[in-house]
């Protein structure tokens, strides 16, 4: 059986007034069945780009320039749209950061929950009301609540009711795009304990996109770090937290406090975060290295296994070699 | 994020001056996108086309616009030297095309300036003060918005009874500054709620400055490019009044011209372009304000400014 | 520096909502208080009060007390119904606190000028009126004001029908009443009609007539003159009043120095600075409202102090920039240089980094911590992210729904916390390390509605630890109650309502009340440890018809000092004083 | 204009004085203003709006015979407006930045600016019988350009031949006032919706992979129409403005086209009631799109 989704080299566009912007380049990851994948890094970084683009979701603007997601074996990039239609929350769904956003405001929760059981399962109305009632009560709602509307629910009911969404098809995968960012301490806990249970429970497969390195410390298994659109270090969890191997993997870790450890002032990581229109040459990183060398300004480092599931993308490394030369693309002015 | 020339900094920056620095690179930026906007720049070209036309009217109008010509007589056809023929009174309708640029531009500008002014006074105090007198000001302003414009219009055009210039621009003005009002005071409801406004507040800026320095700069874009679309449908009131025969009687106007027109049967008597060119006239000025007036609220609004 | 602060601050108008509830802190010199607590726990409406952004309703904000005047504040605020306590009080408060108002009697040049002013609005009121109707003479004789009449009329309605939806209850009011005012008005006149049609004279029976005559434009004036007069009297007494309380309001600190010395760094820096101003204009700001400094060269140099002090160097490169081409970490840095330009010696920081990338969030937080130690400033630190209070706290206050429940050092409340509610907050903060993993408290629920707090200790509900005395309500037991019912215990019973006097009351099922006492009690007892609002039963008795519940006598725990500098608001901690156990079978 | 309104009767000649008297005390102008107000506030509830100074007619029967045409071409009128409106701009929207959004915004902007009364001229000579494209293309049709029926003086029939010539009547001014005020619905419809398509909800809608049109019909456009109806609301006292104008140019006598003539006559008991019966309308029409947004979106909520 082949993995659950590999992602190869994923190359995307957006093409802007200001020029072309490359959100993610070369983004390489795995996701084994029922595990839980980590994609951490900061704003702009091209997480949610990512996101959208496994799903073939990418606003009109944005475009794959190059490389595959292969889907259970099937390469996704390619599909047309119609075929892609189906594959959507049946095969993978997910779920927003802004869950206020991301419900319809003038739709009764129920039938948003039903909508895409009755669109990919074709079940007649009843059915899907009732399944839509019995995932609100999997994520802990009364199944009372089925026809109220969004702004009835607080903010925490509101990613349970995505949730309970996003589990409507029995998707194999599911996709949490910042599921709790902007929900206060206990209420975050509360919703990854659900999304830690669901997924033991339901043996799905998950990939958690966060900026909080903390939160995926706790939940995932596998865990990628993004930097401008680029993977910058791959590996599990306790691995790649205990021993960051890249640079910027160490200045992340080092940057968030540790109310279990002892009382540092955090480490910073000088700089800003570079323009994706115009990026840095070489490694994309290389401005904020305080490890950076000549070899880093001129050559673009590819991201090599380190040991087994151990991969990164720095020259501080031997065995890592420079990117092969890729096909020039044709930058529009 | 553009990259910034480094100024040459002296000592001691005065406020005046630090002003100018930024109202200068703020229009500067304004300028270049407009000059990058192809619709921007549509409206542009056609506004400055007809402020040639008025500005130049004495001088390439052949006629006077209120004279008989000496050589024909009243309703000549178009042909020769009067393209467009000669109305009732034997006057050029050519030159009283070219002459009209005048009124309705002038009329469609001032009028617009008087409801821009009167609205964003009304809409500023409104949204910042708000409370009861937020609350009786909307009020009122609702009232003048409901009822029909036209009906309004016409109403106060028959009570003032003297309607020269003046008397037509205000009367437009005072009828047309409800809807800026209105625009402005959500403008200025949301800019309140801004954290800057909080953080002015904050430094112990009293009301006066917040509402000169945070409020109404930021709300600034929004009213000019309101004020553009306000002088398209001034232009459009104008003519409707004139049409209906109550607008300036001393001046040539597009709408009276059509009004005219219509009067002597214009279609029937094979003068079709009497009425056809002073309406395209102000079709066209129209089209033009608001070409512009819509490309600038895109480039000063950022809201529209999506990618 | 010191401060304690005791205050209710008022919400919407349908209803209170106490967002902070008498709160007591204190601030010394130097050092770095942390407030941390969710969201919607009062956190930063305390910062603001703190600030005077928003109007505390009670209490005072202590500004630069010595200790042991502090001391004495403390103990007479313990007896407010001392008369000489209150003197000192009042003493105190007015050479201390920011937010002191004074309330002195009228002095006779105030009255005169008030009653003047109230006498020539009343005087203007009636008179304006009276020159305006005089002004349109024959209202009704000419068309053109019978057209304006209907023009207003037609005012009336459009104002009617242009509210905008969201009032449409009250839209919907109002059209009530004028459908009743109108059938007042239509139906004497249409009985009128119906008894002229019928009689078929006009001129015996003229309702126009009838009704003019005591109608004068004289009688007219007055009345609506009266009618403006009242409002126009009402208004301005009100402002005149309004008026007094602002000059008097700040005896002995002015505002405008307490705004120099207290500043806010605001959370979001993308939104907090004005994008039409430039770095140079946002930082001098400040400067020129306060009249600091009014002298160019002064007022350069002071900016290009601050936008060093905060790390942009060279100044010069960002004087003339607007907000949009700074980055986060830029923007944040100007709006601190912007504070800091006043020099103040106290900031109150509100969320400062947590709308920043962490990799920037860091340079921030050590620019702050490096100007507390070059400037001396002191800060009152805001924040929901435990694990940063935990690096950067000197003391830590937690708050739950307005109140504070634990306060004392760091390594008191992070290292060694006592309410459950801490314990559970600091067990479920995630680590970014992975061997650091511990056992989470979840806490069930969220955060109750600020309008309507639960009694007794607010955070009794989701509490897993609470008891008999945390406050449990009839409501609360009795749908605990239901609940077991629904699940097919309690099968004596018939039902569960509350009675007349707010207690729980069962009505009886089959086996008669002994029956039903015993499984309650049975039940009780066995389920009490999971099922918590079971505790709050103090007894069970049988009376006519029905079993009665009463239950334990609660309270709300006070802020108690447990340890030295560490105090907690928890029955659990601090038992409470005896209650009197009155409420027994 | 203003001025003593039996004036604007009777000659100014001494022979008619006594006529003038009688005038006077027929409209009741000669007793004291407060008695007048009283009588004027009794007539209004009682539907006895007086006579026309013009038609001597009751005020009331003409206003309602004129009410009905004016509803019937209003009404349709801005049927088609909003269908078409919301069509065009829904279909825009989705095809933001193509040709067909660059071409209808563009015509939009253009019908936006022209006066109705001469987009009402110009349409009625090319209408017209023998207009100039009828010389040049076979076939081009001759519309009535004036009255709302064949020959009024025989009075109205509800048969099969009037209600067609009524309608073919109708065509004409109904096209006009729907040109006149298309584009602005079709123009905020489009921005209501690119507003609504830039909101996450929209991006989960295509992610449960709902057909564009799927996404469109349940989760755009009922977001997108309770800013619509607002905004016709409010608009409809321009709808009523280009009304007038229509009516004109068009001879079609409803309110607008008696307004006209009433302003010219000085006819002021029947242009009192055109202003009351235009606020009624402004103020029927905010009460029903209140009751609409009450039914469209949920958050809007009685309280």
């Amino acid at each position: 059986m082949p993995t659950l989704l590999e992602v190869r080299d994923l190359t995307i566009e957006f093409r802007t007034k200001a020029g072309i912007v490359h959100a993610v380049e070369g983004a390489s990851f795995n996701v084994e069945r029922g595990e839980a994948m980590g994609l951490a890094g900061e704003s702009g970084c091209g997480k949610t780009t990512t996101a959208l683009a496994l799903m073939r979701l990418l606003p009109y603007n944005g475009r794959i320039v190059r490389g595959s997601i292969s889907f259970e074996g099937r390469d996704l990039v390619p599909v047309p749209e119609d075929s892609m239609r189906a594959i959507r929350w049946k095969e993978m769904s997910i779920v927003f950061q802004g869950a206020m956003n991301s419900l319809n405001p003038v739709q009764r929760v129920g039938r948003q929950i039903a909508e895409p059981i009755m669109l990919h399962e074709e079940a007649e109305p009843e059915a899907s009301f009732k399944r839509a009632g019995d995932l609100l009560e999997l994520v802990g709602i009364s199944r009372n609540r089925l026809n109220d509307y969004p702004h009835e629910f607080s903010g925490g009911m509101r990613q349970r009711v995505m949730i309970a969404m996003a589990l409507a098809c029995n998707p194999k995968l599911v996709i949490a795009d910042e599921p709790v960012t902007a929900l206060d301490v206990m209420i975050q806990a509360q919703i990854l304990d659900l999304l830690e249970r669901l997924r033991r429970e339901l043996h799905l497969a998950m990939i958690l996109i966060s900026h909080d390195l903390s939160v995926l410390a706790d939940t995932c298994e596998q865990v990628t770090i993004m930097y401008a659109g680029k993977t910058m270090e791959s590996g599990k969890t306790m691995d790649l937290f205990t021993d960051p191997k890249h640079p910027y993997t160490q200045g992340l870790v080092g940057a968030f406090p540790d109310i279990r450890g002892p009382r540092n002032m955090p480490e910073a990581i000088p700089g800003d975060v570079p323009s994706l229109i115009s990026p840095p040459s070489g490694c994309v990183f290389h401005p904020r290295c305080k490890f950076a060398f000549d070899r880093c300004t001129k050559a673009e480092p590819a991201l090599t296994e380190l040991s087994v599931g151990r991969r990164a993308a720095c020259f501080l490394y031997p065995q890592v070699t420079e990117v092969p030369p890729r096909p020039i693309a044709i930058t529009e002015v | 994020m553009g990259t910034v020339d480094v100024v040459k900094v002296p000592g001691a920056i005065s406020p005046f001056r630090a002003r100018a620095t930024v109202v200068s690179r703020r229009m500067q930026d304004i300028g270049l996108q407009v000059f990058h906007n192809k619709t921007a720049m549509a409206g542009l070209i056609i506004l400055l086309f007809f402020t040639f036309l008025a500005v130049a009217a004495p001088l390439i109008a052949p006629y006077s616009p209120l004279t008989a010509v000496p050589d024909v007589g009243p309703l000549t056809l178009p042909g020769g030297v009067h393209p467009f023929g000669t109305n009732q009174f034997g006057y050029d309708i050519y030159s009283q095309v070219i002459w009209g640029t005048q009124i309705s531009l002038l009329v469609g500008v001032l009028a617009a300036g008087v409801a821009s002014v009167i609205g964003t006074a009304v809409g500023l105090i409104s949204g910042f003060v708000g409370g009861w007198i937020d609350e009786v000001i909307m009020r009122f302003n609702d009232v003048v918005l409901s009822i029909p414009w036209l009906v309004l219009m016409i109403v106060v055009a028959a009570r003032l009874n003297y309607l020269d210039l003046a008397g037509i621009i205000l009367v437009i003005g005072l009828t047309g500054w409800s809807v800026t009002a209105r625009v402005v005071r959500s403008q200025v409801l949301s800019l309140k709620e801004r954290m800057f406004v909080e953080r002015g507040r904050m430094i112990g800026s009293s009301n006066a400055h917040i509402l000169l320095r945070h409020i109404f700069p930021n709300a600034f874009p929004l009213i000019f490019a309101n004020t553009i679309l306000t002088v398209a449908i001034s232009i459009l009131s104008e003519s409707v009044l004139a049409f209906l025969n109550l607008s300036v009687k001393s001046n040539v106007s597009w709408g009276r011209i059509i009004a005219e027109a219509y009067q002597h049967d214009a279609l029937t008597i094979g003068m079709a372009a009497w009425i056809i060119v002073p309406g395209l006239c102000i079709v066209f000025l129209v089209f033009g304000f608001y070409l512009f007036g819509y490309a600038l609220d895109e480039i000063l609004n950022p809201r529209l400014r999506r990618r | 520096m010191r401060k304690g602060l005791l205050r209710e601050l008022a919400g919407g108008k349908p209803l209170w909502v106490r967002a902070v509830d008498g709160v007591d802190l204190d601030i010394r010199r130097g050092e770095v208080f942390c407030l941390v607590g969710e969201s919607g726990c009062g956190k930063t409406s305390t910062g603001k009060a703190i600030l005077k952004l928003v109007e505390a309703t009670d209490g005072d904000i202590l500004l630069e007390m010595p200790e042991g005047e502090a001391r004495a504040y403390e103990d007479v605020r313990q007896r407010p119904d001392d008369p000489e306590a209150r003197k000192t009080l009042d003493g105190l408060r007015r050479k201390y606190s920011v937010t002191w108002k004074e309330s002195l009697p009228w002095t006779v040049e105030q009255a005169l000028k008030s009653a003047g002013a109230f006498l020539a609005a009343v005087f203007l009121a009636i008179v304006a009126p009276s020159l305006l109707l005089a002004a349109v003479v024959e209202p009704f004789g000419d068309p053109w004001s019978t057209i304006g009449l209907c023009v207003s009329i037609g005012l009336i309605l459009g104002l009617i029908g242009s509210l905008p939806p969201t009032r449409l209850s009250r839209r919907t009011r109002v059209i009530l009443t004028l459908l009743a005012l109108g059938s007042i008005i239509v139906a004497p006149i249409s009985a009128l009609s119906l008894h002229r049609a019928l009689v078929g004279d006009v001129s015996r029976f003229d309702v126009g007539a009838a009704l003019a005559t005591p109608w004068t434009q004289e009688l007219a004036a007055m009345l609506v003159g009266f009618a403006f007069g009242a409002i126009a009297a009402g208004g301005s007494s009100s402002l005149l009043l309004d008026w007094r309380s602002r000059s008097e309001g700040m005896a002995g600190i002015h505002m405008r120095s307490i705004r120099r010395r207290l500043q806010l760094i605001f959370q979001d820096p993308y939104e907090s600075l004005n994008p039409k101003q430039s770095v140079y204009e946002i930082v001098s700001e400040p400067l020129a409202v306060n009249r600091i400094s009014t002298n160019p060269g002064e007022t350069s140099a002071l900016v290009r102090e601050a936008l060093t002090d905060v790390g942009l160097r060279p100044p010069e490169e960002f004087l003339f920039r607007f907000p949009h081409e700074l980055s986060g970490g830029q923007r944040q840095r100007v709006s601190i240089a912007a504070a800091l330009v006043l020099q103040p010696d106290f900031i109150v920081a509100d969320e400062p980094v947590s709308m920043l990338d962490v990799s920037i969030r860091t340079e921030i937080l050590q620019v702050m911590m490096e100007l507390r130690t070059r400037r001396g400033i002191t800060y009152l630190f805001i924040t929901h992210d435990l694990s940063l209070a935990w690096v950067l706290a000197d003391r830590i206050a937690v708050m739950y729904l307005g109140k504070i429940v634990e306060m004392g050092t760091t390594e008191q409340v992070i290292g060694h916390p006592m309410h459950p509610y801490t314990k559970a907050l600091i067990s479920v903060v995630p680590s970014p390390d992975p061997r650091h993993k511990v056992e989470r408290i979840i806490l069930k629920g969220e955060r109750p509605d600020p309008s309507d707090i639960p009694p007794g200790c607010r955070f009794h509900p989701r509490c897993p630890f609470a008891f008999e005395r945390c406050g449990w309500t009839a409501e609360e037991v009795a749908d605990q109650l239901r609940s077991l019912k629904a699940g097919g215990m309690l099968a004596t019973a018939s039902g569960v309502d509350l009675s007349d006097a707010g207690n729980v009351r069962l009505s009886m099922g089959g086996g008669g009340p002994d029956a039903l006492v015993r499984e309650l009690n049975a039940l009780v007892s066995e389920r009490r440890e999971t099922l918590l609002p079971l505790k709050g039963i103090a007894a069970v008795h049988a009376t006519n018809g029905f079993v009665e519940l009463s239950l334990h006598a609660s309270s709300e725990p006070p802020l108690l000092e447990i340890e030295p500098g560490n105090s907690v608001a928890c029955h659990l901690v601090s038992p409470p004083a005896t209650v009197s156990e009155s409420l027994t079978a | 204009m203003p001025g003593d309104p039996s004036l604007s009767i009777i000659p100014r000649d001494p022979k008619f004085r006594g006529l003038r008297d009688y005038m006077i005390s027929f409209f009741g102008l000669d007793r004291p203003q407060w008695e007048q107000f009283v009588i004027y506030l009794q007539r209004l509830f009682t539907l006895d709006w007086g006579v026309s100074y013009q038609d001597h007619r009751p005020v009331a029967d003409i206003l309602f015979h004129d009410l009905g045409w004016t509803l019937l071409l209003v009404g349709t009128s801005t049927i088609i407006t909003i269908l078409i409106g919301i069509a065009v701009g829904a279909y825009s929207a989705v095809r933001r930045g193509k040709a067909f959004d660059f071409v209808s915004t563009g015509i939009g902007i253009f019908l936006y600016g022209m006066p109705i009364f001469w987009l009402g001229l110009v349409l009625q000579s090319a209408f017209r019988k023998n207009s100039v494209f009828q010389t040049w293309i076979p076939g081009w049709p001759a519309l009535p350009t004036s009255g709302y029926y064949d020959d009024r003086l025989i009075p109205w029939n509800w048969d099969i031949v009037h209600l067609a010539d009524a309608g073919l009547h109708l065509l004409l001014p109904a096209l006009t006032l729907s040109l006149g005020t298309l584009a602005g619905i079709s123009l905020v419809m489009r921005n209501s919706l690119i507003d609504v398509m830039t909101e996450d909800f929209v991006t989960t809608a295509r992610a449960k992979g709902l057909s564009p049109r799927q996404v469109l019909r349940r989760h755009i456009l009922p977001n997108g129409l309770p800013p619509m109806v607002s905004l016709i609301a409010l608009d409809i006292a321009f709808i009523l403005g280009g009304a007038y104008q229509v009516e004109v140019i068009f001879r079609y006598q409803g309110i607008g086209f008696r307004t006209i003539e009433a302003i010219g006559s000085l006819d002021y008991p029947l242009l009192q009631f055109i202003i009351v019966i235009g606020g009624v309308a402004v103020v029927l029409a905010n009460l029903l799109s209140d009751f609409l947004l009450l039914w469209l979106d949920p958050r809007i909520k009685i309280s």
